[in-house]
């Protein structure tokens, strides 16, 4: 099996002030092509500078972060990214900021496919009727969804996605949870998803991935074994029960809550 | 809105001249001491043509000398902004030659380019401008918020494109409030080459006219001349700020 | 405007010159320095000026009492602002400095060279505003002299280069810049526009009418001292130069020593003074100055001889002999 | 890290200065034209104790010119920073003042206030660089985000308590970068009033007396202390933006 | 009973570049002193709008908010405000975030007291150690735990938190909960909380108000009974299990997902 994503034995510390502050401490990852991946762990343990890790933003101290099995040196074009704070372009529309991802990445769009593509995904995350508008007109939660149409509108082969759904109310994002299964049948990609939402990670992922608490290592794996045509439904039987519950206790063990047994 | 924008401005400058006229007035100071606007309008009057013709060969030497500031200052706002190393290296000449009074500098350039009087003129008015222009391009590109550069750095963009669509956007603010710096400075380098090097044309001249035959009043409507005009280049950098950078005005409710 | 100083009953008048601190100012500081002020219980303080237009306004408006400035402009000035409280009441420069200066080896030694050639000329240049004067006193034809205007800052460098062969300017300053930039002092033609034909007058001490009604003998004094200064000034320009390096001690005083005798030799100490004295005007000179200026300035007001300069204050001949 | 601070910016002027003889060197220009560095030192040498007198006076009155135009400039640009109104009647006027030559106002100065040179100096220099402090103050207010204001607004804050915990600190770099300018063009006005209406103190003076001299090596070594003196005082700047502002230079990873 | 806050009748449009966008449609909500209101509803429905009239960022186009029965003109010092976007100045250190508030707010305590107190709530955030970095130095959810701390540092009488658990994961959030409770016995306060988190919602106040879409109104309000005294595990009682269905279902009817009948 190919990993399209590749993180063995990562350790990372921020330079701070006060000497360095390490944040990872022995990180695996690894996502096959077309798989999706999502990462949960307690509040400042690192999941973050993990997108970051990935995205070619930032070099790990020590480690391999690997795309294709090529050492990430730098970011690609190929990789669409949600921060966790939705920073759009204030001096553009909601539509250009969109739009913003097809300016730079080379593509054979013409213009008016370039707006179309913005359009449908606007429309898809519900912001249809606020394409003209400037980020300062929208609310928290619209602002959270246009950087999520900005991650995707490139068609990016990898998509990170930090805590894209944060802001928004359950039914908002349960429709954005489906919206995200359907786009990736139509646009394959392969997803590394921070969320803080048991129930999403299980919803959306193939694999969970949780952290312990800072300095981070990979803690606990879980596979999820929900097919590919997934149903809000599908979240109240007795075996997500079940994962949810041993998703819970690892945190807490992950914060420290508990005690470490062999799950 | 826009009655708005022309009748405060306007009201601004008449309340000047009532006042400047009542200072005057009231001290009962003499021409030479200080002319009043009631003293300009003969002068306007007489000397209209000339002021015509030589406030247009100001005008547009000030303006390609500020064009040439403005591309000038942006590249090396842009080379200072990105590499701290030039920055270091760069920032301390700069200021040194900055330094420098132009005034001083005039006659080193127009012995250089013996006769370029348009050259020599636009060199002037370009060498006094560019500054302020890289010094707000290079802060505007050093302290672009990581977050910003991140969305364009994420996608694999280069340092040019980082440049134009975020902090050149981003700095659009600062950029024209240099720029409206920049036009004061380029107007008063236009005159400096005119009055210390005189070649006979632009309003430089027209004021060592009136220095030559002590024609206070003449002086006088010179320099208010030159105000008015650079009032005007303030307003079409007003024009091009509201198309490029009216998203940054925040009101305050 | 009469302050008596502390202790001492002197009068403080402060004197406004009209240019910076060079070696022609020095007769004033001799004249410091020489006691000749403190004998008239006068203590003066110098100014330096930027320019004639400068020193004029200083004294019209009653800031300095007493100045030095260029007739010419002076003349100008009352036309411009009639009643303005000013006046000349002792010229100095009997001959004014206003001169062309040529290099020989660009085939300029005389009036007539000019044609045919290029002059460079300031605008603003107290000399260029006299040329064409000069020019229908020697009969020079304006169509075929090529007038390159240049700042005073390049004007001799530019005749050093050779972009142009002659300038207009003060004899005493031009001639020093260019042997300053390496020109052969005997390639230098100093052509004094005083020496063919231009009959104006150079520059002056002149006063705020005011002042001057209500202490005449103040202005006498001064004028007797003054007097005294450029006599000593003349006798021994070396010591006098001591008294300006004094006050500047950037200048340079060999430099500053050749000028001095350049201004005396050319402007100052002319027969006509030798034998009159210094300070006066001649009235049928000053009629046909008026009318050479009137050839280059329109006058606002008809000319009028008297606005201009008065001997009222003037002290005795024997006091203003220079010898 | 200070190693780099000191070493870049010391090289930087060493490669100056050796490109400038080169270029002297290679044309073959005489000094009138263009001196060279190594002509510098003679007259630097000869007049070493007028340079550090004179330039003392310069300094001096060049820094609190520059006290004055951030005092003012602070003031004026809240002003124009919180009320559109102010903004948009005081900037036209502003810029009109600022686009006359300051060398055509030194005169008019001169002349109003007699004999005070010290002053008179301390005027020019404050009256030609207000200006970029008013404005950077100003757009650092008017575009202010709402979110940083709210904070603040929310707490019941005053506008001026908004703009000494708010406005102010975020507006730093750039009123940093202004003040860089501010201290190019302060020097330049000391040195205006110096060599303009000379009253014989300063390096502006000293240029003056090389002019009248036509000691050109001396009017080149005065230039370059002026430069110098711009680049210590561009230091003291850096040092307390270094202490005020560190926050805001992003490293680029 | 006299209301703290009283919003009566409101409504609000903002004034955009293609016409006015009403947000707010007749808006009813009241707070007793002491009491604690919950707000949910759809993304964008205009519940942070809500917000920032209570704190008298703005007024109303239409209708009365009213504390202590004044209507509100202006901010006031005795209010309290996490906003949803965790703006922190970045040339403080968090600390200094934190003592933003009382050095504007008129206040008896000492320089030492004020810092004293900054310190106590960071720790009680979980923020111990972190005390001098600066913003950029901060997890999302760390930064957001920082802005609570501002909120509440000056004892404000009135305390509007929009969203201020939505980067948390969800132990650190129940913490938080728990914490917030114990805060508001030691200092009383009177609370407007702003949430998608219907379970964060019933658990911390006394009273949940549903908005409708945009433009919203009061579409429904229910009491929550559970005492002062509350555990986590008062969230799963049969009542609260009923009490969430019915919030869901009402928030189903604001989307439009389902038919509006009487509840
Ligand atoms: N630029 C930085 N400099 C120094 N320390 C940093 C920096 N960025 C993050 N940190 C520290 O690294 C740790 C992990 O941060 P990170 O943002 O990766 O957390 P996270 O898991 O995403 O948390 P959250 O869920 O709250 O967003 C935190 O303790 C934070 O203080
Ligand atoms: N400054 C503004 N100018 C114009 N429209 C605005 C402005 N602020 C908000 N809006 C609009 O008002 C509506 C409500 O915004 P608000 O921020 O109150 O929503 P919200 O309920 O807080 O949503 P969320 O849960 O996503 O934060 C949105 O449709 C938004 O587009
Ligand atoms: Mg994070
Ligand atoms: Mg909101």
């Amino acid at each position: 099996m190919t990993n399209l994503i590749e993180i063995k034995g990562v350790r990372h510390a921020y330079k701070t002030q006060d000497g360095p502050l390490p944040v990872l401490d022995g990180l695996d990852v690894s996502v096959p092509e077309g798989g999706f991946v999502a990462v949960v762990g307690p509040s400042g343990c690192g999941k973050s500078t993990l997108t970051r890790l990935i995205a070619g933003l930032m070099k790990p101290d020590e480690g391999e972060v690997r795309l294709h099995g090529d050492l990430v040196k730098g970011p690609k074009s190929t990789v669409g990214m949600a921060f966790q704070n939705p920073v759009l372009l204030e001096w553009r529309t909601i539509l250009k900021n969109v739009m913003l991802p097809l300016e730079i990445v080379p593509n054979r769009l013409s213009a008016r496919e370039k707006e179309d593509r913005a359009r449908e995904l606007l429309a898809l995350v519900g912001l249809e009727g606020f394409e003209e508008k400037r980020p300062s007109e929208l609310s928290g939660g619209m602002r959270q969804r246009a950087s999520l149409c900005r991650a995707i509108v490139h068609k990016p082969e990898v998509l990170i996605l930090d805590e894209p759904f944060g802001a928004l109310d359950a039914f908002t994002r349960e429709d954005l949870w489906q919206t995200m299964l359907k786009v990736k049948e139509r646009e394959p990609f392969t997803g590394v998803l921070i969320t803080h939402d048991l129930r999403e990670s299980i919803f959306l992922a193939d694999q969970v991935v949780v952290l312990s608490g800072r300095p981070a290592r990979t803690q606990y794996v879980m596979d999820v074994h929900l097919g590919a045509e997934r149903t809000l439904d599908d979240l109240y039987t007795p075996e997500t029960a079940e994962a949810l519950n041993t998703l819970r206790h690892q945190i807490q063990i992950a914060q420290g809550r508990a005690p470490e047994v062999a799950a | 809105m826009t009655l708005r924008a022309v009748l405060v401005p306007l009201a601004a400058l008449v309340i000047f001249g009532l006042l400047w006229e009542l200072l005057v007035w009231a001290n009962g100071w003499p021409n030479y001491k200080m002319a009043s606007p009631s003293d300009l309008w003969p002068a306007f009057w007489k000397f209209r043509w000339l002021f015509l013709e030589y406030g247009w060969d100001t005008l547009w030497r000030t303006v390609v000398g500020l064009l040439v500031a403005v591309i000038f200052g942006v590249g090396l706002g842009m080379i200072m902004g990105f590499s701290r190393l030039m920055r270091d290296a760069l920032y301390p000449l700069l200021v040194g030659f900055n330094a420098i009074p132009k005034a001083t500098v005039v006659p080193i350039i127009a012995l250089l380019f013996v006769g370029q009087h348009d050259m020599n003129t636009i060199l002037i008015a370009f060498l006094i401008s560019f500054f302020p222009i890289a010094v707000s391009v290079s802060i505007g590109l050093s302290t672009l918020e990581p977050e910003y550069r991140d969305i364009l750095r994420s996608l694999g963009a280069s340092n040019l494109t980082i440049f134009w669509k975020i902090a050149l956007p981003k700095t659009l603010p600062e950029f024209f409030g240099a720029l409206k710096v920049a036009v004061t400075l380029a107007f008063i380098g236009t005159n400096l080459m005119e009055i210390v090097e005189p070649h006979g044309r632009g309003l430089g001249h027209l004021f060592d006219s009136g220095k030559i035959s002590a024609d206070y009043p003449l002086m006088f409507a010179v320099l208010i001349a030159l105000a008015l005009m650079g009032i005007l280049l303030y307003y079409v950098v007003v024009a091009l700020e509201k198309i490029f950078a009216g998203w940054a005005e925040r009101s305050p409710t | 405007a009469t302050l008596a100083g502390g202790a001492s009953a002197e009068t403080s008048v402060p004197f406004a010159l009209d240019w910076k601190f060079e070696g022609p100012s020095a007769p004033y500081f001799a004249a410091i320095d020489n006691g000749h002020f403190a004998a008239a219980d006068l203590d003066v303080e110098i100014s330096p000026g930027r320019g004639s237009l400068d020193a004029i306004p200083k004294v019209a408006t009653g800031a300095f009492p007493i100045g030095f400035a260029d007739i010419n402009s002076l003349i100008k000035f009352l036309d411009q602002n009639p009643g303005a409280p000013v006046t000349a009441v002792m010229m100095i420069y009997d001959k004014p400095p206003f001169a062309v200066v040529g290099r020989k080896s660009l085939g300029v030694s005389a009036p007539k060279d000019l044609e045919g050639r290029v002059l460079g000329a300031p605008p603003p240049d107290g000399a260029w505003a006299q040329f064409p004067a000069f020019a229908s006193a020697n009969g020079l034809d304006m169509s075929k002299i090529t007038v390159e205007p240049v700042g005073f800052p390049t004007r001799e460098p530019m005749l050093a280069e050779g972009n142009v062969a002659a300038v207009t300017g003060f004899s005493f300053s031009s001639f020093l810049n260019l042997v300053r930039l390496g020109v052969p002092e005997d390639d230098i033609s100093t052509i004094l526009m005083a020496d063919y034909g231009l009959e104006l007058y150079g520059n002056a001490i002149i006063v705020n009418t005011d002042f001057a009604a209500a202490n005449p003998e103040v202005v006498t004094g001064f004028l007797a001292a003054v007097a005294a200064g450029w006599k000593d000034a003349i006798a021994d320009p070396a010591k006098a130069i001591e008294s300006l390096v004094e006050r500047n001690p950037a200048a340079d005083a060999a430099l500053e020593t050749r000028r001095l005798q350049l201004a005396i030799d050319a402007n100052v100490a002319t027969d006509a003074v030798m034998a009159n004295g210094l300070g006066g005007v001649d009235a049928a000179r000053m009629e046909k100055a008026l009318a050479q200026l009137a050839e280059t300035y329109e006058f606002q007001n008809a000319p009028d001889a008297s606005l201009y300069f008065t001997d009222a204050y003037l002290p005795d001949a024997s006091a203003r002999m220079l010898k």
